[in-house]
Formats: structure tokens, C-alpha cells, sequence
């Protein structure tokens, strides 16, 4: 089971929880079964097949680059976070 | 930038005959850091761009310590600040001069090209009225000789007839006794234009001021002469009390604007510090002036 | 327009070109003699990166006609290594890695030729206010001053010792 | 220059070689975009709005047409609408439509300076007159200028269709707002002994690369279009030129000049669109360079900010809550680095309660552009000012605030996870035992302070290829535009897993066809990403070389083995062979070598920089010079320590003249009132000290050489620092910048007042 940390304003999506444990093996994983869960958190997290260009999703204390495509292990800690550019 | 002609006269008179010729069309310069700007912005368009510094009398550099100083209106202002008698006996103007713009501008920019351009914060105008300058013209007609002080009229504009190019300052001989100072407030160390200066001179005989010269600039639309300041310093021994006060008289003297360099309220108390500032720094020159 | 020629000396060469009496020096070196070496920042003498040598003199050819150069002696950052040996200004601004982007690099080189020229042992001080007329937004000026210092110190040992 | 280095037994790597485009530089022979000239070529300008707001009701152009050496004039309408919906490109999001109109105005104008025609004539003076020939008729609406006023009930609005997601369908001006929340911030004020809550501003400020804006573009019969520009993203230029013209994008290929600065502001795109459509329109080449007026009014700078903070601490100084409220002008449309400000502002420190609001807003100046770090340099002026604050509450050393509560391995970020090896610790540690900081400063309206800051680096994609030449040396190429030296990062990177010396490897910047998609040269990314690609990319060419030494030797692969620049053969007694012995017999063992790697790249390092300034003000004038300046940053390994720290004295610098002197200052029209470098005051030569520099060495687990990226976070530290020694010289707390001198000296003047009025320090 991955621990997915909620941002704060999905939470209210989320019953007001900050961190979710559930099984999956990739993000996209994960974010259905949030969504079974959870309606409404995958319009909050994708824009049709990818995720919004403004999110980013880091898997164990890294930005993942393959988004939903990025790998999970059943201990990962998942959080999704505005994504930045820099100068 | 849009068209124009470019015209190298070889003496004074050419630029004469030009003018008189051509008037407003025609627009002398010198080093072009003023003019070149303005015309790429299309504040200016003359049609005729008149060399001034071709004419070998615009370049006249002498000093006479009994007949006092000759600058050609063209001489760069790195000159002026480098001439040994320049920086002895009218420290003030080569302060002046050696804070116009970076090494590059002062290698171009001139007296006469400050002077004509008008601008409220030219620096060595307030340098040039508190040392008694007078700017020489001349025209078909003749010449003249005109004090610096009343020269500009408004930002930009000067009693400069359209037929009269500025050739030389004359500057009064050095008194015993005399010294002038220049200071400015700028935000930066250099490249900058002022956000106040001022511009004095002053005659000591031992610890008491006999003459006081305070000129403003940058705090209104021409350089200021302070002369309630100025006349209560005549006959005062200028411990710093009296500098104060005068300092405050000359700060009411001015008439700044907010405008993207500062504030009114910011001018007018800087007029107050430089006025200080300088005068001391005058007052100790003069007194060593004195021997 | 009807466009003048002039006959100017660059970089120690006799050169004759025809410009508009509105080009700028900076115009005529890049646009009609290819000299791209001089760099535009601003137009209007604030960023010093279109400096010149001219008569010896360090100006910035933005605020220099290219009329005015007739009878000039026009020194530009192009001519300031001898054949392919670099000049110790720019070797050093190379050794101290005093430049990042470059562009105003040959500016900086000038504006320092026209300090040393006239002055090998220029205080710290000296420096930066040579180098005033100048803008880096890269170095932070740090390494920059250190390079001509350096230059200096190695010029003055030069003259020294022959 | 100090230098905190773990053991090394690199022979290239933390050495100062000679970078290998410097003699190109130093003679002027190197090419910046505005250096092109092709035969034919046009000349393009821009016309420029001279309101901030208005909606454009008639173009008429034809007078500029008929001009004499006029070949096109173009306006909004002749790019397609583009979409209004934000997609991802490269490194940034963009939106097609907003992208499009800020490149040229389709119905209104939204800022001073917004771009309304472009003209291509035969010369660039004939260009310019030809600008004063078109006759626009506008209808001039109120300008908003500043965050409040465009969050004010029944405030103008700048984009009719513009919604964020919690206000549903009502026009607004707030682009975005987003929320980052830890703890319980309310029962972590309960907890402290020490709150301290204040409100900062900030102006707009600009890159202030020196070299301005250019493109030129040729446009062939077969479709077919080459753009040469100085950019720090060839690809996004690609590809933001061909969203915004509606190309396909493998029709355009980019040639990156060389560069003159950037900082952030090159990121995205301007004049390149807008020549590729005049040359398509006369089918000439067609070059533009912008005035430095048109850079200031019309390019990127950063935005402008109104935070408040507060923020809670133990009697020992343990902080307890923080809470910060955030908004960020984003310039005419979406986008500013607001996201990165509410992630940046808090994470040197652990803190157990937080809530971080933050607001993107749109008003009528510029389109803001990344600008070094962007977003964490206003949002550490006000947290690192409030934190000075709390450490003299609690009568402790700032710097000892700041270790006390500093992030460390396994602290979880404010906003999400935990750090893996960071050095920011050791940043605060390096200046508290620096000479600099044990000195004593003396003398009256002296003042010493210390800040520090947070960048996030960025890995994503690049590609590189290492090509072995026959003669042993080889070459690098990447598509990562050089701005301050990684050029000789790349070259030294090859050089040490090679074997060869630095001037044996020629680094090469390519074109877009050239070499694979590579991101953006930003995000501190360079060294960390492109320098990974090139790696491996010469590690690829290393097992290549293995193999042909092999197949000389008649041996297996795995008896090669290749040290101190040699191939030796651990199975028979075969003479070793450096890298350029065997590189003369590749034509007779498969023939060329050419090593190649792609990444998006992973293991990102932040990095950290404290910095300690001392300041002299003259308290009758409000001028602040600055006496002496030290930066410690956790650089993870120094691939070229010359040019890290240049990076550091030069984001150092930037930090300066945005804490003193830089601001964008508009007339209640909104109108820029300061468009030139006299009136937007950079720092000059004489304006600083020496920079000196600390490089602190605590390496990047996720980076095979242990590399963060130095570009960035230099920048953030100064404002704050410089605010807390100016307090310490005059004790007055600045909370506003620039600290310009009239601000400054009427600070001082009403100091007295001033306590009881904007802060409020009480005991909880």
C-alpha cells in the first residue's frame, strides 16, 4: 500500500484526509483508485490522459518525470505538488 | 532616427554663417550624449547636426591665475576634471565635471553640450553659476558674453538665440581666500543623474564668510541661487550652527517635483544635507586659501 | 539619404566606409564593416558594452556618429590581441574567469585598456570607478576587477623588467 | 575564496581550466544573435502600446506600407487564436492563446510597451519611421496596478474569460490560488512565546541581461523555416513559435547564438515568432533586435509582491507556526512563480504548523518571466526578515535561529517530502566560521545581517553525444545554450571519465535538429542534467572503446580495463593503449565511435546559500553601501569552481540591486516611468565589494558525481540579509523594496512611530 499525501485543497475531495493508503502499481494506478474512492479527485489531478500541466507528482522524495506512468512500490510515499520552473 | 545632415565646420565663423543660415533647423553639438538620445527618441529633429567641436576655438584651454580661466564650450568634460588648475583652484567645477556619467560619457560630453541641453540636473551648471562663469556666444551679429546664472530658462530651454552657439566659458581668477565645492545625491556611485546638487562657493577672511555663492540643482525647473542663504552667511563665522541654518534657508529655496528620481519631499531635504556638506567642504578649502 | 565617406584609421588600418550621417559608430562597425566584436545594450551610453577606443579615449560608439570617425584613430575589442597572441587583458579576463555570457566582455576589456594605458597601478578602487560606465549582470564585477588588477600587476612587472 | 571540499580523486573535476569558448569571447569573434547577417535580410520593429489598458478599436496601416522600403506590416490578426488552455512545453506551461497575444495584441492591450504591429522594411531606420506611419485607435480603459487593486471588489477586469477554479463562473483577476497546509497553525501560535507578524512589498524588478532581445528568421519556399536567436531554450523557441504561428514544429529549426545573459527572462519568446511571420510574409529573411526600452517595458521581469507573515517562536526560538499570505502580480497574463514562492518560502526550516495561501493575479504591466529562483527571492525577503526578528526576541544569534530550525536529511519538505542529503546546515555553519562573520565591524551606521535561502534545482531533459575522434581527442555536444561557462562543465565532465585532458574535448552547442530534446538552460539544470547526459553519454563511448580494444586484442570485453587514461588487457601482456593510440586504429575496428545518452533526468538536489552582508548607511541621505559580503552555497560538487562561484557572485549581485535600487516605477497611468539603465538602477563596479564565496560540497545522492545546481539560489538570500544589517546599523526594519535611499531615509526619519504602527511584536 503507497502512502498518497493529499494537498490540501483536494482534501475536501478526500473527506478531508491528509494522507490515504492504497494499493497500486503506478500513479495512474493509484489515481483510479483514489478516484473509486474519491470521485472527482482524477478531474482535480488529470486534464484528459495526463496529468494538469500545473501538478507534478514526486514518488519517494523525487519529482517523477514519467508521471502517471511512474513505477510505485508497495512503501512509497506519493505526494503531488505544484509544479515549478526556474530561471 | 530620421534624416539629417551632418555638417564638420572648421571655425567658429562657418558655425556662425551656418546658423544664421539655417536657425532652428541646425542644432549644435559636442559630444552627442544628450542629442544622440534625444533624436533616437524623436525629442529632437533638427536637420542640420553641427559640429562644434570641429572648430579648433571650441577646444581653448588657458588659465591665467590673474585673468582667470578659458574653457572652449567643446572641451570634454574629462579635461576640465583632469587639469591641474582646474582641480587646484576650482575644485568644485572638476568635481562637477568628473561626475557626469562614466569615463565613456565624459569623454564626449562638454560644458557647452551641459549647458545648452538645459537639463535642470546638469551638473556642472550650479558649478559653473556659484564660480561667477560667464559663457561666451557668438552669431553673425557679434559676440556676447552672458552670466551661466539665468542662462537656462526652463528644462530645455535657454536664452540661446537660434543664430548663437556657445564657444567658451570664462571663469573669474581664484581669490585669496576663495574655494568652491560641488556635491550631488545619487542612489548609485556612478552613472547616475542627480536627485539633488548643489553647487557653492565661499570667500573666508579667518573664520568669517565674506561671500556665498549656494546654487541648486535638480530641485526645480532651472538651477536655484539660494540667496536668502546666501545673504545671511555674508559676514557669519561658519561654525556649523550657522551651515545648518543657511542649509535650511537653501532647502526652502527650492522648488523640487516628485518625479521617477524622488520625491519633492526627498529633494528638499537633500538640498539641505549637500548644502551643509558643501559649504564645509568649501569653507575648509578656503581657509587653506587663505595663506 | 545620401550617404558620406569617411576615411578613418581601425585597429591600425586605413579604412574608408560610406554610411548615413544617422549611423551610429556601433551601426557603421557592425552593420557596414562587420565588426560585430562591439556589442549594442542600451543605445544610449548606459551599459558601456559598445565601447571604443576612439583617439585613444575610451567612448561609447552608440553616442559616436559614424561621420565623426573621419580622421579617427578607431580602436575596437578586435584589435586587441597581436596576430594570435592574445593581449594580457584578455588572457587574464580568461585565467580569473571573469566573464560568463560574454557580451559585455569586450567592453570591459576596452574601458580596462584605457585605465592601464595611463595607469598600471590602479587601486582596487580606481578600478571600479574605470569600470563604472560598464554594466556586468553576470560576475557580480568580483572577478572582473581581479583580472585587471592582475593584468596591471603583470603589465607593470613587464615594464620592470623589460 | 574558501572551500569546504570532501576528498577527491578526480583529475579533471574541481580543477579551473580555461573555458573553451573564452578566447571567441575575449576577441569578439563569438556569435550572439544579433551578429547574423544574411544577404537579404529585412530589418523588423515593433509598435508598442502607449497605454496600459485599452481595447483596440481600428489598425490602420496602409500609410506605413506605402513608405518607400516597407515590405509587411503585421498586427494580432494575423496569427491564428490559438488554444485557451494551458499545455505543458519543455520545462514551462504555456498557453497558446495568452502566448499569442502577448506577442502581438489581438482586441486590447494589456500592458505599456504591449506589442500592436510589427513592420519589415529594408533598413532598421526606415523600420522605425515607418512605426510612426501606423494610426491605431484605442479606447482607454483604467489600468489596475498592483495586487490589491486587482483583487478589489468591482475591479477592472483584464481578461473577461478568465475563472479560477473556487470562484466558479465570475470574471477575476486572480489567475490561481494556491494552498499548502501542515499541522494545526492556530495551536502552533498557542505554542509560542514570541509572535511576530508583518506585512513586505515588492516591485517588479527585470533580468537585466545586457544583451537585448533579438531573432532572425528564414523563411524557405518548401516551408521550411531556420530562427538563429539568442535563447536559453532552443526547443521551447521551436515550439512556443510554432504554437503560437500554428506550424508544426518539426518545420522549424533553432539555432541557439551565443547568449548574453538571461537569467530566466530567455525563456520564453518574443520577436522569434514575429520575424519567422514577417519572412514568411515577404519571404526574406527578416532580423529584429529589440531597444533596451522595449526589453524593459515589454520583456519579462519578475513580478511584484505583497506577502504577510507570521510566524511564532519558543522563548528558546524553537519556531512553532508559521502562516503567510502571498500575492504575486503576474504581469498581463497568468503565470507568475507565486506556486514556487509558497514551496520555496518556508523549506530551510522544520516547521510543524504552516498554512501558506498564495494568489497569482493578473495586472497591466508585462507578462512576467522566470527571473533566477523565481518567486523565492520576494518570499525570503519577508520570512528571513520576520525570522531576524524572532532571533532578537529570543536574544539569540541568527545564525543559530536558523540551525536550530533547519532542514536536514529526513525533514519533510512544507509542502511535501522528506529531504534526502541536503547541506543547508552546513551553509549557516561555513558562515558562522568564516572570517567574515567572526570580524568584528566597527564604526557608527554599520550594520551586520544574515538570510538565508531555498532554490529547488530542476533535472528534466536532455541528450548529449560524445564523438571520438581519430586522432583521440573528441567532442561534446549538447543542446544546452551556454550562459555563464557549462560549456567547460560539459567538456571537463567528458574529459574525467575519458581520460583525456579538458582542452582535448570540444564542447558543442547544437541546433534542434541536431541533437535530442533538451529542456530549457535553467532550473540550475545544466551541469546537474545535461552534465548526467553527457556522462553517461562518455561512458557509452568508454565501453564502445572497450569493446574495439578488445576486438584488437583478441580478448573478451570484460578483460579490458581502462585507468589512468590507459586500456589494459588483464589477460594477456598486450601493450596499453591510451584513448588516442586506439582511436587511430577505429577504421580498421568497426570504424567511428560516437557515445550517446538521453535523460530526464532524476535525483534532483536542492540547494541552499546563506549569505551575511555588511552595510554602512548615511542615515541623513538613506544610502546603504555595501561594506562586505560572504555567500556559503551548497553547490553538491563543483564540477568548475571558477564558474560556480561566478554563479554565486553574480546571483549575489542581482539579490543586491533588488534589495537597493531595482524597481519598475509606473505613473498612476501605468506607464514605466524608468525604461532605460539610467533610471533602472543595476549595481555598477563601484556599487559592491568583492563577493567572496564559501562552496560548501555536501554531494547530491542522486547525481552520479554528486552535482546541485549552483545557478539559482544565490539571488534569494541578499534583500533579506542586507534589510537585517540595515536594521543593525540604523534600526529601522525595512519592509518594502528596493530599499531605495528616499525610502530608507523617511523610515529613519519617523522611526520613532513607525514601532507602534506596522510591526507588532507581543508575547504570547
Amino acid at each position: 500500500m503507497a502512502n498518497v499525501h493529499i494537498p490540501t485543497q483536494m482534501r475536501q475531495l478526500c473527506g478531508g484526509q491528509e494522507l490515504v493508503k492504497i494499493p497500486g502499481k503506478t500513479v495512474r494506478e493509484l489515481i483510479e483508485e483514489l478516484e473509486h474512492r474519491f470521485p472527482g479527485v482524477k478531474n482535480y489531478l488529470l486534464d484528459g490522459n495526463d496529468l494538469r500541466p500545473s501538478i507534478a507528482v514526486w514518488v519517494d522524495g523525487e519529482l517523477a518525470p514519467a508521471g502517471l506512468l511512474e513505477t510505485v512500490g508497495p512503501e512509497s510515499e506519493v505526494h503531488f505538488m505544484p509544479a515549478i520552473g526556474g530561471g | 532616427m530620421h534624416e539629417f545632415t551632418y555638417v564638420a565646420p572648421s571655425s567658429v565663423e562657418e558655425i556662425v554663417q551656418f546658423l544664421a543660415q539655417h536657425r532652428e533647423k541646425a542644432r549644435p553639438f559636442c559630444g552627442g550624449t544628450d542629442i544622440l538620445v534625444q533624436m533616437r527618441s524623436g525629442v529632437r529633429r533638427p536637420s542640420y547636426l553641427l559640429d562644434v567641436k570641429t572648430a579648433p576655438e571650441t577646444r581653448l584651454f588657458e588659465f591665467d591665475p590673474a585673468k582667470g580661466l578659458r574653457i572652449g564650450a567643446a572641451v570634454p568634460c574629462a579635461d576640465v576634471s583632469a587639469d591641474p588648475a582646474v582641480r587646484r583652484y576650482y575644485p568644485g567645477l572638476a568635481e562637477a565635471a568628473n561626475l557626469i556619467g562614466s569615463v565613456q560619457i565624459r569623454n564626449r560630453a562638454s560644458l557647452g553640450g551641459n549647458l545648452a541641453n538645459a537639463s535642470p540636473a546638469a551638473d556642472t551648471v550650479p558649478a559653473l553659476i556659484a564660480l561667477g562663469a560667464k559663457a561666451v556666444l557668438r552669431s553673425v551679429q557679434g559676440q556676447r558674453e552672458v552670466p551661466v546664472e539665468g542662462f537656462v530658462t526652463a528644462p530645455g530651454r535657454t536664452i540661446l538665440n537660434a543664430d548663437e552657439v556657445i564657444t567658451e566659458f570664462v571663469i573669474p581668477p581664484p581669490q585669496r581666500g576663495g574655494a568652491d565645492a560641488y556635491l550631488r545625491f545619487v542612489p548609485r556611485n556612478e552613472m547616475d543623474i542627480a536627485v539633488a546638487g548643489v553647487g557653492v562657493f565661499v570667500k573666508m577672511e579667518g573664520q568669517r564668510c565674506v561671500e556665498a555663492r549656494i546654487v541648486l540643482g535638480a530641485v526645480g525647473p532651472t538651477q536655484i541661487v539660494a540667496s536668502e542663504a546666501m545673504a545671511y552667511l555674508r559676514g557669519r563665522t561658519l561654525n556649523e550652527g550657522v551651515v545648518s541654518h543657511a542649509a535650511e534657508l537653501a532647502a526652502q529655496a527650492a522648488s523640487p517635483i516628485d518625479d521617477v528620481r524622488g520625491t519633492r519631499e526627498f529633494r528638499r531635504h537633500l538640498v539641505a544635507v549637500l548644502t551643509r556638506r558643501s559649504l564645509l567642504a568649501a569653507a575648509k578649502r578656503a581657509q587653506a586659501n587663505q595663506s | 539619404m545620401r550617404k558620406v565617406a569617411v576615411q578613418t584609421t581601425l585597429n591600425g588600418e586605413p579604412v574608408e566606409f560610406l554610411c548615413e550621417p544617422r549611423q551610429s559608430l556601433l551601426e557603421v562597425l557592425r552593420d557596414v564593416l562587420n565588426l560585430t566584436g562591439t556589442k549594442e545594450g542600451c543605445l544610449t551610453g548606459d551599459c558601456g558594452a559598445c565601447s571604443v577606443l576612439f583617439d585613444g579615449r575610451v567612448v561609447c560608439s552608440c553616442l559616436v556618429l559614424g561621420v565623426e570617425a573621419q580622421g579617427a584613430q578607431i580602436q575596437t575589442v578586435e584589435g586587441l590581441a597581436h596576430g594570435n597572441e592574445l593581449s594580457v587583458l584578455q588572457r587574464k579576463f580568461l585565467e580569473h574567469a571573469a566573464l560568463q555570457c560574454g557580451i559585455c566582455t569586450p567592453g570591459f576589456l576596452i574601458a580596462a585598456k584605457a585605465l592601464l594605458d595611463h595607469n598600471l597601478n590602479p587601486s582596487e578602487s580606481e578600478v571600479r570607478y574605470a569600470l563604472a560606465g560598464n554594466l556586468c549582470r553576470c560576475t557580480g564585477y568580483d572577478k572582473i576587477v581581479r583580472a585587471v588588477m592582475d593584468a596591471a600587476k603583470e603589465m607593470r612587472e613587464r615594464e620592470a623588467y623589460g | 575564496m574558501g572551500s569546504h571540499t570532501t576528498e577527491s580523486s578526480f583529475r579533471v573535476i574541481g580543477t579551473r581550466p580555461i573555458r573553451h569558448d573564452g578566447v571567441e569571447k575575449v576577441t569578439g569573434r563569438a556569435k550572439y544573435g544579433a551578429d547574423y547577417y544574411v544577404a537579404g535580410m529585412l530589418h523588423g520593429k515593433v509598435l508598442r502600446s502607449p497605454h496600459a489598458h485599452a481595447r483596440i478599436k481600428s489598425i490602420d496601416f496602409s500609410r506605413a506600407l506605402a513608405l518607400p522600403g516597407v515590405k509587411a506590416v503585421v498586427t494580432g490578426k494575423d496569427l491564428p487564436e490559438g488554444e485557451n488552455k494551458t499545455v505543458p512545453l519543455g520545462e514551462m506551461t504555456v498557453n497558446p492563446r495568452y502566448l499569442g497575444q502577448n506577442i502581438l495584441a489581438r482586441d486590447k492591450v494589456l500592458y505599456y510597451g504591449h506589442a500592436v504591429a510589427a513592420v519589415a522594411a529594408i533598413s532598421p531606420h526606415i523600420a522605425e519611421q515607418a512605426l510612426e506611419l501606423i494610426e491605431v485607435d484605442y479606447e482607454v480603459l483604467p489600468p489596475v496596478l498592483s495586487v490589491e487593486q486587482a483583487m478589489a471588489e468591482g475591479a477592472p477586469i483584464l481578461h473577461p474569460d478568465l475563472r479560477n477554479e473556487e470562484l466558479g463562473d465570475v470574471p477575476t483577476n486572480v489567475a490561481k490560488h494556491v494552498v499548502l497546509t501542515r499541522g494545526d497553525v492556530e495551536a502552533g501560535f498557542r505554542e509560542a512565546h514570541f509572535i511576530v507578524e508583518r506585512e513586505f512589498r515588492t516591485s517588479m524588478v527585470h533580468q537585466g541581461y545586457i544583451e537585448p532581445h533579438n531573432a532572425l528568421a528564414i523563411y524557405n519556399a518548401d516551408g521550411k523555416a531556420t530562427i538563429y536567436c539568442s535563447t536559453q531554450g532552443p526547443f521551447e523557441v521551436r515550439g512556443m513559435s510554432a504554437a503560437v504561428l500554428g506550424l508544426p514544429v518539426g518545420s522549424i529549426k533553432v539555432v541557439p547564438a551565443e547568449i548574453g545573459g538571461g537569467f530566466g527572462g530567455k525563456t520564453t519568446v518574443y520577436l522569434e515568432p514575429l520575424a519567422l511571420l514577417l519572412a514568411m510574409k515577404t519571404g526574406q529573411p527578416v532580423k529584429m533586435v529589440m531597444t533596451r526600452s522595449e526589453v524593459l517595458r515589454a520583456t519579462g521581469p519578475t513580478s511584484g509582491s505583497l506577502i504577510r507573515v507570521k510566524m511564532g517562536c519558543t522563548k528558546e526560538g524553537k519556531i512553532t507556526a508559521a502562516k503567510i499570505w502571498m500575492a504575486y502580480e503576474a504581469g498581463a497574463f497568468p503565470g507568475s512563480p507565486v506556486g514556487a514562492a509558497t514551496m520555496t518560502v518556508l523549506a530551510p526550516y522544520a516547521i510543524p504548523n504552516v498554512q501558506i495561501d498564495g494568489y497569482d493575479v493578473v495586472v497591466n504591466k508585462p507578462k512576467t518571466a522566470a527571473y533566477r529562483a523565481p518567486g523565492a527571492t520576494n518570499a525570503a525577503f519577508a520570512a528571513e526578515t520576520v525570522i531576524d526578528e524572532l532571533a532578537e526576541l529570543c536574544g539569540i544569534d541568527p545564525l543559530d535561529i536558523r540551525i536550530l530550525n533547519g532542514a536536514r536529511e529526513g525533514t519533510p519538505h512544507p509542502a511535501g517530502p522528506p529531504y534526502r542529503r541536503i547541506g543547508f546546515i552546513e551553509t549557516c555553519e561555513a558562515i558562522k566560521a568564516s572570517e567574515h562573520y567572526r570580524s568584528n565591524l566597527e564604526g557608527p551606521n554599520r550594520g551586520r545581517g544574515v538570510a538565508s535561502g531555498f532554490w529547488f534545482n530542476a533535472g528534466m531533459q536532455s541528450a548529449a553525444v560524445v564523438n571520438i575522434h581519430l586522432d583521440g581527442t573528441a567532442s561534446v555536444v549538447t543542446g544546452s545554450p551556454d550562459i555563464g561557462g557549462t560549456r567547460a562543465a560539459c567538456a571537463m565532465i567528458a574529459a574525467e571519465v575519458l581520460g583525456l585532458n579538458v582542452e582535448d574535448v570540444r564542447p558543442v552547442v547544437t541546433d534542434t535538429d541536431s541533437i535530442g530534446h533538451t529542456d530549457v538552460t535553467g532550473g540550475s539544470r545544466v551541469t546537474f542534467a545535461t552534465g548526467m547526459a553527457v556522462f553517461r553519454a562518455a561512458e557509452d563511448a568508454l565501453a564502445q572503446l572497450k569493446e574495439r580494444a578488445a576486438k584488437l586484442w583478441e580478448c573478451k570485453v570484460e578483460e579490458v580495463e581502462f585507468r589512468d587514461g590507459k586500456f589494459y588487457c588483464k589477460t594477456n601482456n598486450a601493450t596499453p593503449l591510451s584513448v588516442s593510440e586506439l582511436a587511430k586504429r577505429l577504421p580498421r575496428l568497426g570504424g567511428p565511435v560516437t557515445g550517446r545518452a538521453t535523460v530526464n533526468a532524476r535525483g534532483v538536489g536542492p540547494s541552499f546559500a546563506t549569505c551575511c552582508i555588511d552595510v554602512e548607511v548615511d542615515p541623513e541621505t538613506g544610502r546603504v553601501q555595501i561594506l562586505r559580503c560572504t555567500v556559503a552555497q551548497d553547490a553538491g560538487r563543483a564540477i568548475h569552481p571558477a564558474y560556480v562561484e561566478g554563479q554565486m557572485q553574480g546571483g549575489t549581485a542581482q539579490g543586491i540591486g533588488w534589495a537597493l535600487n531595482e524597481e519598475y516605477i509606473y505613473d498612476s497611468d501605468g506607464h514605466l516611468m524608468n525604461s532605460t539603465l539610467l533610471d533602472y538602477r543595476m549595481p555598477t563596479c563601484p556599487d559592491l565589494p568583492m563577493i567572496e564565496t564559501i562552496i560548501v560540497e555536501v554531494p547530491n545522492p542522486g547525481h552520479p558525481l554528486g552535482v546541485r545546481g549552483v545557478g539559482e539560489v544565490s539571488i534569494v538570500p541578499p534583500p533579506a540579509a542586507i534589510a537585517n544589517a540595515v536594521y543593525r546599523a540604523v534600526g529601522v526594519r525595512m519592509t518594502e523594496l528596493p530599499m531605495s535611499p528616499a525610502r530608507l531615509w523617511k523610515a529613519i526619519a519617523q522611526k520613532e512611530s513607525t514601532r507602534s504602527g506596522l510591526g507588532r511584536a507581543q508575547h504570547g
